[in-house]
């Protein structure tokens, strides 16, 4: 079904073609919205080619754009990361960690009612400066702060 | 959408209250460290850790495996085609799972032993549904790939007694018996490094590297010790019960491996658990 | 086939909030299993919120999202009873969805 | 005769009149033969490491607090075994010693048996000031040099401490490093360095 989603939109790019599938009940308009997954942009292994291929080339740092990450992380595997953009007309979150191996983690687009904010938990490699970048009315704007990620003991 | 920035701070602090107080500490760990830092450092991180485990029990991943232990519990299963739900006695009757956790281990004269709630759901497991024993201790952790069956109903039970009291019966002679027992392996030393339990948990507020140790011999440290298992071990991202973590114990005092269900493991959890008697227990946890 | 997932949508004066707990792998591609072979990449790559028949979230996920993932979102104008459906795919085309009702 | 034989002739003695306080002996006896059926050997975790040795025994029998004078005698004789470098340099280099000190590893059944052991040293003590993540069983290291000077007594006091702890403190918590074979002479030696030379981050 999901392959059969992209192959419409890959061949089928005459809006007609695709008007007559959702009538005829082919496809639900979600899945019609449904972006392909953006493999430039995940796969990027730098901060800069990341941002790229979000289309975020230089954003703007924002005290608006709220990023809430704990200091020191008790483990890298599972690092709480909430972001809440007070920017207005908002309508994307991007989080990015700068050392992974691929820094962008996830990225939400906003619609219907829903608050320009969500939380995650990701995995860092090690210490690192954890990025959140927000898009409104076409503009992008970052905000930034490091999380340490320590040696563990035994325990748990 | 439009609403003003002031007021949304605020109420990020009031929902958060502890990120406020958050930035007041990372500020002052920027103004550089002088030579005798550390000690002041590692209580922010103590604070720190506290929050980032709150932070993660409000999802737990274990509602997972609670979820799928329930199935297992509910669901005839096994050689005989019978649910443990119609077939297993936690102590408190059979089928009944309100409540049970806290109160083991407890003594089965069924099995004419105490038996910790592993030992008794994989004993009816065997004795009630028919599994092959051998096929149950193969594998008895979770692994990346792979979470046993035992795990995700110990899972069940223990979330089956959230918010209630631990209740060891050690009026019971056997249970009392066996609570002693756990006492001399809690302060038996041998092995290569000499080490005993009570090395790392025999002393209020010691820590392995950022660890906090629990002093197993006080309420308040079993308590802390007994708390959150079974645990959702962050590392790995697997569950994991009571079981493996003593076994862990025994891996890093350097010991051999206690057997999967053991009656050593039984009796430190006897132990423990006892000694944690009265305190609440919050249901299954997110560890390390 | 993938484990449920757990939706919980609770309405707080007229902010609804959703958390989504699921099971997955989240295999980065980077391991190591014990015999020093790679394991192959394996994670969710796009999901989707959708309350009341609408979308609300449209999100892109990447290898560095913690295995059984959480997520946490936040709405306007959803009102108790209304219909929360959750769904994800990954990168081996394995999908789930499920659904609860905001509380 | 050897140590080893030493000490359990002198345990056995002691163990016979060790006073009635100390003992709990039914559940003690029920314990100690209750492991031996419940341990099996896993890697280099060898199921006999469930057996005490001399000292052990004393200790476990003692609640780690035996009467004085066999203290010291046992003392004493531990002291006896370690053996000192044949060049008579204890000070090494305290890079690789900070470096053993941040290790482990070893002696687990989940180490690979052969690989050379870590100290472990973080695990229970503060030692160089950037390393944050320590334990708190021992006590804190940090200037210990500084605090004690770098002469040839104290680097002597350091290297048999670590060597082996229980020639000062027979039921010491620390692991007896070089009687067991677990450190080497020249990681004993880097980690006196790691403590005392004036060179070393903890002594800065």
């Amino acid at each position: 079904m999901n392959t059969t989603r992209r192959t419409v939109l890959k061949s089928a790019t005459a809006s007609g073609v695709l008007a007559g599938l959702i009538a005829a009940g082919a496809l639900r308009p979600t899945q019609v919205l449904a972006a392909e997954w953006n493999k430039a942009a995940f796969e990027a292994h730098d901060t800069v080619g990341a941002l790229k291929g979000i289309g975020a080339g230089a954003p703007a740092d924002s005290k608006d754009l709220i990023l809430k990450v704990p200091d020191i992380a008790e483990n890298g595997a599972v690092v709480p990361v909430d972001v809440i953009s007070n920017i207005p007309n908002t309508t994307s979150i991007s989080i990015l960690v700068e050392k992974n191996p691929s820094p962008l983690s996830a990225s939400f687009d906003f619609a219907n009612g829903a608050l320009p904010e969500v939380s995650a938990r990701l995995k860092m490699g090690q210490t690192s400066l954890v990025k959140a970048v927000a898009k409104a009315d076409g503009k992008f704007y970052t905000a930034q702060k490091e999380v340490k990620v320590t040696v563990g003991g035994c325990g748990g | 959408m439009k609403y003003s920035i002031a007021v949304v701070a605020m109420l990020a602090l009031a929902v958060h209250p502890a990120s406020a107080q958050n930035k007041g500490t990372a500020a002052k760990k920027v103004a550089k460290p002088p030579a005798a830092a550390p000690v002041e450092e590692k209580d922010a991180a103590t604070l720190e850790f506290e929050k980032f485990r709150a932070m993660m029990e409000e999802t737990n991943p274990a509602e997972l495996f609670e979820a799928q232990g329930e199935e297992f519990w509910k669901n005839k299963r096994g050689h005989n085609n019978v649910s443990l739900a119609e077939s297993c006695d936690l102590g408190l009757g059979v089928g009944v799972v309100k409540g049970a956790y806290v109160q083991m281990p407890r003594y089965f004269a069924d099995a004419g032993k105490v038996m910790d709630v592993e030992r008794r759901i994989v004993w009816c497991m065997i004795n009630k549904q028919g599994f092959n024993e051998a096929d149950l201790m193969k594998r008895p952790f979770a692994s990346d790939s792979h979470t046993p069956e035992a795990t995700s109903l110990v899972t069940y039970v223990a979330g089956q007694s959230r918010d209630m009291k631990f209740a060891v019966p050690l009026k019971d002679p056997h249970v009392k018996d066996v609570y002693e027992i756990g006492k001399e392996v809690v302060n038996y030393r041998a092995g290569p490094y000499d080490f005993s339990c009570n090395t790392c948990h025999g002393t209020d507020g010691k820590r392995i590297r950022m660890q906090n140790l629990p002093n197993i011999s006080t309420h308040r440290g079993a308590t802390s010790a007994v708390m959150g298992w079974p645990g959702y071990r962050m590392t790995g991202g697997v569950m994991l019960t009571q079981q493996w973590r003593m076994g862990d114990c025994f891996r890093q005092q350097r010991f051999p491996q206690p057997k999967y269900l053991s009656d050593t493991v039984t009796s430190l959890l006897t132990y423990m658990t006892a000694n944690a008697n009265g305190a609440t227990y919050k249901g299954p946890g997110i560890k390390r | 086939m993938a484990d449920p997932m757990k939706i919980r949508a609770q309405l707080k004066g007229d902010v609804t909030e959703i958390r989504v707990l699921m099971g997955h792998a989240m295999e980065t591609g980077q391991r190591k299993d014990a015999a020093g072979k790679t394991i192959p990449p394996l994670f969710i790559q796009s999901m989707t919120v959708e309350v009341g028949g609408k979308k609300v979230v449209d999100g892109q996920i990447g290898t560095s999202v913690s295995r059984n993932p959480v997520f946490g979102f936040k709405m306007k104008g959803a009102k108790v009873g209304d219909k929360v459906v959750v769904s994800w795919v990954d990168n081996k085309g394995d999908k789930r969805t499920d659904e609860a009702a905001v509380a | 005769m050897n140590i080893t034989a030493r000490i359990s002739i002198l345990a056995t003695a002691l163990l016979a009149a060790i006073p009635a306080a100390f003992a709990d002996g039914d559940h003690r006896a029920k314990a100690i033969a209750m492991m031996k059926q419940d341990f099996v050997t896993k890697g280099q975790a060898t199921a006999d490491r469930i057996s005490e040795d001399g000292l052990q025994a004393i200790c476990n029998r003692t609640g780690n607090k035996p009467p004085e004078t066999i203290a010291k005698q046992l003392e004493a004789d531990q002291m006896a075994g370690v053996k000192y470098p044949a060049d008579g340099k204890l000070l090494g280099d305290w890079k690789s010693g900070e470096k053993i000190a941040q290790s482990g590893r070893g002696f687990t059944w989940s180490d690979e048996p052969g690989l050379p052991v870590g100290g472990n040293c973080y695990n229970c003590h503060q030692i160089a000031p950037k390393e944050t993540s320590f334990g708190t069983v021992g006590p804190t290291l940090f200037q210990f040099g500084k605090l004690r000077g770098n002469t040839a007594d104290i680097q002597k006091y350091v290297y048999s401490k670590i060597y082996n702890s229980k020639s000062y403190n027979l039921c010491s918590e620390m692991p007896r490093f070089g009687h067991i074979g677990a450190l080497r002479e020249q990681q004993i030696k880097d980690l006196v360095a790691l403590l005392l030379d004036p060179e070393s981050p903890v002594n800065k």
